[in-house]
């Protein structure tokens, strides 16, 4: 079934929404009405719902089957959360209320501040960044301040190891830092020697991920951490994989300075085709005074507050975002924190580690696995196995969707050759698993069988085939237009 | 555990197919002393679903919820109806639990509609092009300002007086460890004139809203003018986007970067966040953008199809060089904005707007009827700033929220330090402003200054 | 994809709902606990919504398609009315609370049965029948009521037309009635004669349908119910095609002493895969008195008072259902009522039989319309375009499907050979209904070419081609069974 | 209007195609007289979805939600928390916008859950083969008793005293008509045991309830064989299917058809409806059902698949000879109690149940420390009668009302005419029962009695 864009439906006269008539009083524009039509079009809301309904048909979605992005963390999103995020006392509030008309509100940012706290170790806690590339922001900004108000500001290196995310680099670039890259050793880690000759006088931080984009724990860690602070250097850890410890390490202990937390990952608030998300910075002691504005706080009275403004000695190096933060974000959060307790992260962080153990124990048996295990919550293979079949990893992963699944994530780390990284997270059961399994390894001897134009073909069953991307961005066409000659005819 | 599949029995299956004796023993990476057996002892255990309804619920009735009595609050979040049909549509499972559209094949839904939004915030400010949305409207504009000075390669960037007080703290904390300089005007509740002198050929934009932060409609194209003769850009923000079914565009006026908050279509307060940013350009100007985009393109078979596309701007290929690190924006507020919209389309856009300036040029009529009240701006569209001289504006709104009225937002939360703009109150009305509402304030108004 | 029962997944031992610890106390249960397992299978939260929104995924549905089922009236089902219905207010009340904390609710009870008495201008509405036929059994049971209270109880014969639905027969028989058949004519109407001819003194009365199963509304239809009156009968009319005729014609006006309204059809509530409906039936002054419990009536005191129990000079024939009636139908179909407006409902039953003749009009250049027109607000035509071709309705129908529009209704109704019987309804947008008549005359012209295989093949696109309901019937299988070898291991 | 598609324009072109000048022509073969111009005067205008919605929602807060505080009442039907997952996934349109599922080619999704919850029907009540619904529990009741004459070929049916009056009354009323004589016994808190002895030849059946109106667990097994003897069937309703979780289930005591009220499991309370009957029987019966079943079978490629099937019962095949005029029965409903069914699973749902019975002994345990209350109920589920010697049910309800508790179901709400029924109080608990409300109910109660 082909849809039409919105705007190639429909009629200008139309609506899906009925509104009473606006009172008839002179306006107060200032002459400043808008003249001539917007060039909306207009729809019946039957229409809106079809239309709708239709495209949502042609998404993929973790509700309809395992989603092993690397990185991405996509597990179960419980609708308990939507429910509660949904009450009216939460989504129907204005972030300027009187606040002594919003308790609950700040009570929720308050409780979900001790969640955070509680499970890393950390002194405090900047909620309001919108996500993770922000928290890093959040993160980075904050080693600013702290460098600038001991009299360090002339720092401006930072060290990104190669198999960083690419926010990592982006986001020290904002910071106005020069990015020094680390190599990683043959075990997919940091390799430990260079990183501590690439420190230095010049080094403000260091932005790490761990478990690493390997999918493997950084077993120097202490040796790093302690190394950073010795250099005068702050440790920033990327929280992406945080799945992977929760309940069962706190960060603090690491030698952490700040980590983002994406709420929309390891909290199970949901990805929603690209957000919104959030991510909570947590901070060490050194760096807890710069945390950005706004706070909450709980008084003695029991009551909170939510400080906006510069009190006493905090020295927060600004303001993020708009308004408080990623309020329904946050509610979406502290419903499954509640929900999983303590226990039940502790054992999701295990379930997830054990569920990525088994896809590595499992397609061991013909990919090609980058380093040796065990990994942590996700494993990375490398395209060796498919040497000499004529079959990359694009074209691996596009068959895979014509069984039914979701490709992993490819090409990253960049680090390993044609990288296939999954990430099963602790809600795929086993018998989800196994059926991945078997349709990879499946596909793996199609590949190695000589069957190349299988692959290369593929996906076959998919609402649209394969995208000329190539095309889309030498003759970048980002909007509707409408048709020349009704265009001529207006 | 109901979120969690695995029973103790896959789990020892699972280990012996692993070859690992337990759990514990896939952690060895993970230094022991890190490990300690039980250091969350302070955080709470698992609740059934139950029990976290239970306790939320009862968080939840120790809000007042915005409409549950009269409220005239604004101040860059507007209270508007939305259909059922938006909410219902964006919790269908494969929008809710899609991930970002890297596998177009099975993305398209997504995709598509990221490209209608596109359109649809193109159309409204009167731009060429749109990106697919960033958190919100303060860290748009910062971007905006960011991206000014890559087009122009300038540093300097003035914010105007009548920006949300939000928004300009945003630019300059962003920009506060780059090489961009912030100047962040005074408040300015009466205007944009004096900046047209301020602007030279230092500047990579200047920063203005409109309506501005006190309501104010300005025609920005004089200002649009002399930026462009000085080679700055000009940035516009819009807080209420309802605005732009009556207001003239600022594409119209001049705009080289629009960047407006869009939750208030297609989304509920939710204290204020999520949000959703939408930022849109001149053409000329997209590989400088900020964020996603979807663009057009074929498939294999000929077959009319959407990507992501030019991420050569972006993070995850540019790293360090790209235009910015968004990588998560609000694809699902920006999907209840596109449904949204859809529902309203070009009629119902244009009506809702217009019956919201009716209904704030008639809550207007209203307060200029009550003595010790003066309105103080001139041209608005739905919200405009009062001086209640002699009193302490935030102290009114205390008092009114006893008698169950949300009265509106004092200047005095934003400018604590500025003593002129204490009796300042900003009130707002919206399509669900009704009448009797109206008149609740206007006595409640009458009494706390009496 | 393939996506097994829900026995055939999971494990006993897990469960998607949390619950605490039983108080430890002693049973009360008398000796009466139940030994060994349920046989229940024990599914993750995730797992259950992935199973879920896997099968809803092989489902059609109006939100995605057109669904021209003729007699069945598949309009748009606004989501405000399951916003509606959800509110705590409603959806969180016990039937059995204190009236006085239920105000509310029969407010709203009261406030829908003043909607179809004022759009059918009868006396009286029962509203707690559970669905169309529920509200045909009310009618009629009213009827018999009636006839015994006159002394008239040995009246025996319903007249009921060879066009009428199942239930219409099904019913009488249910109230101890006999049917007796009333032949159509060539018009497609009641032949008023044969009618005429087959009323007599036994005759308790009469069951039609307005506008009839053909589409078309029984122009003699005054002549009909006078000379049922006449003969000492009673009229029921069958409500399912009261869609064609709201906001137009009161019913009563046409002489009606009963009729039940589907608020499933006619009032937009969603038919959700099989129902919930409601079947509210209205009464003539005649049949008033005879209505079932319970009844809602408005007091002086502008309260509300819900009536169980016989008071006064009411002679109710009795009890439908359990508790008050369908309530969470009636809050969707008064929020439909109240959107749509005496003016609205106007507009739809003029579009409903717009939409219906403009199908009629297009389809015509090649379908066999069986009657001719104007239709009401459903087209009718039968197989006589398919003469000759070796596709039969039933192949059409399936080809359809292949097409991505649902079919409509077939072999219905039985005057007709080959009956295609089409239903848009007024919430079908011109360009819908114009892609569903390129689409079907495609086929009809395809037919014709002699590409019978292509038909007789079909459906070849959906979940599952056509399946075999012999087989399904011969050796009925109508529950899971545990694996033999499972058995005998337990 | 928002529901509507078409356009003026879209009308007059589409008239135009039909050759006909006016909508109003095509009503050419209504009787003129009846067409009256404006008819319709006395009822509203259409409204937009704000007012609506604000309309309703006032209604809805002139009730009192019974979760708003304690709350005992049961009376068939129970307040059980479902999780939100259910009403999530009932709520997608392919489910809540499909109709019946005669194409099942495109139905797959529906049948398949029907066979799921015929099945879940049969495995909790014990019995071999269940259908796809009926409308409730009391109309259930009544196809039973209309299908065991059917079975039978007898004309009288003995309804129990312990059945829900609204069952007895709704058989009684269903069978009114027919050639089958219903005997209704008057209400009988104390049991079964005397019922042996009425069970004659002449009996098609006899209905009982277990647990019964007044919350009794009885031993059904004798009743049954002695109408085996008598060769009647025994027909068990079941008003409170969380009981099947830890009761014996009728199916293992001799029961030849189980019928049950399902809304408790996968609803709200709704006031009492729409509800869904479940419908179990032996499989013998099979052909004598009524009702919709869904049937496994093969497509023609061998996979196998789910159809509706066994319709020559059904009135659309076979009419006046039909076992049932049943059509529109409760899909989705049925469909909620799958999901909540699936959710809980064997585990769950034995939970569930346990812990329903032991909130219920807690209370009882509670109640029977309140002086002058007198607990009848020796052996129960999760509801127990008690009596208030001296005070009138009702009054002390409504006493209780007005202090924020649902104390319970008053026996007088059904039975005014049994002074000896008036100190009676159904009272009931379940999983959302609170320690602190019993404590709170016990309280109230003592008070009230003193």
């Amino acid at each position: 079934i082909e849809e039409p864009l919105i705007f190639e439906q429909g009629h200008p006269d139309k609506t899906g929404v009925d509104l009473p008539d606006p009172p008839d009083l002179p306006d107060r524009l200032g002459g400043l009405a808008r003249t001539g039509p917007i060039g909306l079009s207009g729809l019946s809301e039957p229409e809106v719902v079809r239309h709708y309904t239709r495209l949502s048909q042609k998404n993929y979605a973790i509700d309809a089957g395992f989603y092993p992005l690397g990185s991405c963390t996509m597990k179960h999103n419980p609708r308990l959360n939507e429910r509660m995020a949904r009450l009216p006392g939460f989504a129907d509030l204005h972030p300027f209320q009187p606040q002594s008309t919003v308790q609950g509100a700040l009570a929720v940012m308050h409780r979900l501040s001790e969640w955070l706290l509680g499970l890393t170790g950390m002194e405090a806690v900047a909620l309001s960044p919108a996500a993770g590339a922000h928290g890093e922001l959040c993160g980075m900004q904050a080693i600013r301040a702290a460098l600038d108000a001991r009299g360090a500001g002339d720092r401006r290196v930072v060290l990104v190891p190669d198999s960083a995310h690419g926010t990592n680099p982006a986001t020290a670039a904002l910071c106005g830092f020069k990015v020094r890259g680390v190599p990683g050793d043959d075990r997919g880690r940091v390799d430990l020697a260079a990183f501590r000759e690439a420190l230095d006088d010049q080094v403000a931080g260091v932005m790490l991920t761990n478990p690493n984009t390997c999918g493997l724990f950084e077993n120097d860690i202490m040796a790093l951490a302690t190394a950073v602070h010795e250099a005068g250097a702050y440790f920033y850890l990327d929280g992406a994989n945080f799945n992977a410890l929760v309940g069962r390490v706190k960060i603090a202990d690491l030698g952490v300075d700040a980590m983002h937390i994406n709420l929309h990952k390891t909290f199970s608030t949901p990805h929603g085709g690209g957000g919104p998300g959030a991510g909570p910075t947590v901070l060490s002691p050194a760096l807890a005074p710069f945390a950005p504005l706004p706070h909450v706080v709980a008084e003695a009275d029991g009551g909170y507050r939510l400080i906006e403004r510069v009190e006493g000695d905090m020295q927060p190096f600004g303001r993020m975002k708009g308004f408080h933060g990623q309020f329904g974000v946050f509610v979406r959060a502290l419903s499954y924190l509640m929900s999983m307790g303590a226990d039940g992260l502790r054992q999701a962080s295990g379930d997830a580690v054990l569920n990525a153990n088994y896809l590595l124990a499992r397609l061991s048996e013909t990919l090609t696995p980058s380093f040796e295990g065990p990994c942590m919550h996700e494993a990375l293979f490398d395209d060796r196995f498919l040497k000499g079949t004529g079959v990359s990893t694009l074209d691996f992963a596009k068959a895979m969707i014509d069984e039914g699944v979701h490709p992993m994530t490819m090409y990253f780390p960049l680090v390993v050759h044609g990288a296939m990284l999954m990430e099963p997270t602790e809600t795929e059961s086993r018998d989800s698993l196994d059926a991945f399994c078997d349709a990879v390894l499946a596909l793996a001897d199609k590949a190695r069988s000589g069957d190349a134009a299988f692959f290369t073909e593929a996906p076959r069953h998919t609402p649209r085939r394969r995208l000329d991307e190539t095309r889309a961005a030498r003759h970048p066409v980002l909007r509707w237009e409408p048709p020349e000659p009704a265009k001529a005819a207006e | 555990m109901r979120y969690l599949p695995l029973t103790d029995h896959d789990r020892r299956a699972m280990l012996d197919r692993i070859g690992a004796g337990s759990v514990d023993d896939l952690f060895c990476d993970v230094p022991a002393e890190t490990l300690a057996d039980a250091p969350f002892d302070a955080l709470p255990e698992h609740a059934t679903e139950m029990a976290v309804e239970r306790d939320l619920s009862a968080l939840a009735t120790r809000n007042r919820a915005a409409g549950s009595g009269p409220c005239f609050l604004g101040a860059g979040a507007y209270r508007h109806h939305v259909p059922a049909t938006v909410d219902h549509l964006i919790q269908r499972g494969e929008f809710l639990t899609a991930y970002t559209p890297y596998q177009p094949e099975v993305s398209q839904g997504t995709l598509q509609t990221l490209f209608e939004f596109q359109t649809q915030v193109a159309l409204i400010t009167g731009m060429e092009v749109a990106n697919a949305s960033m958190y919100d409207a303060a860290t748009g504009v910062a971007e905006a300002a960011a991206m000014a000075s890559r087009v122009t390669r300038r540093k300097r960037v003035l914010v105007a007086g009548g920006v949300h007080p939000h928004y300009a703290e945003t630019t300059a904390s962003f920009l506060r460890y780059t090489d961009i300089k912030v100047e962040v005007l005074d408040p300015d509740p009466v205007g944009i004139a004096d900046l047209i002198g301020r602007v030279n050929e230092g500047h990579a934009c200047v920063v203005v809203q409109n309506p501005d932060f006190f309501g104010r409609l300005s025609d920005l194209s004089a200002l649009a003018s002399e930026c462009h003769a000085q080679g700055a850009l000009l940035v516009v923000a819009v807080a209420e986007p309802v605005s732009l079914g009556l207001v003239k565009p600022p594409g119209e006026m001049g705009a080289d970067i629009v960047v407006g908050e869009g939750h208030a279509i297609g989304s509920s307060l939710n204290f204020g966040g999520p949000g959703v940013g939408l930022f849109a350009t001149r053409k000329k100007f997209v590989r400088h953008m900020p964020g996603r985009l979807a663009g057009e393109t074929e498939d294999q078979d000929g077959r009319r199809g959407w990507v992501l596309t030019l991420s050569t701007r972006e993070q995850h290929i540019r790293r360090e060089k790209a235009t910015s690190n968004i990588c998560t924006n609000s694809g699902l507020v920006a999907l209840a904005w596109t449904i949204h919209m859809s529902l309203l389309g070009e009629a119902g856009f244009s009506r809702l707007a217009r019956l919201n300036h009716g209904k704030a040029v008639e809550l207007v009529g209203l307060l200029e009827g009550v003595s010790g009240l003066e309105v103080v701006t001139p041209t608005f569209f739905n919200e405009v700033l009062v001086r209640l001289p002699g009193h302490d504006a935030a102290a009114v709104v205390e008092t009114l929220a006893g008698k169950g009225i949300l009265a509106g937002v004092p200047l005095s939360r934003f400018w604590p330090t500025f003593p002129e703009l204490a009796d300042g109150l900003l009130v707002c009305a919206t399509e669900t402003t009704e009448r009797e509402d109206m008149e609740a304030l206007a006595r409640a108004l009458t009494e706390a200054l009496a």
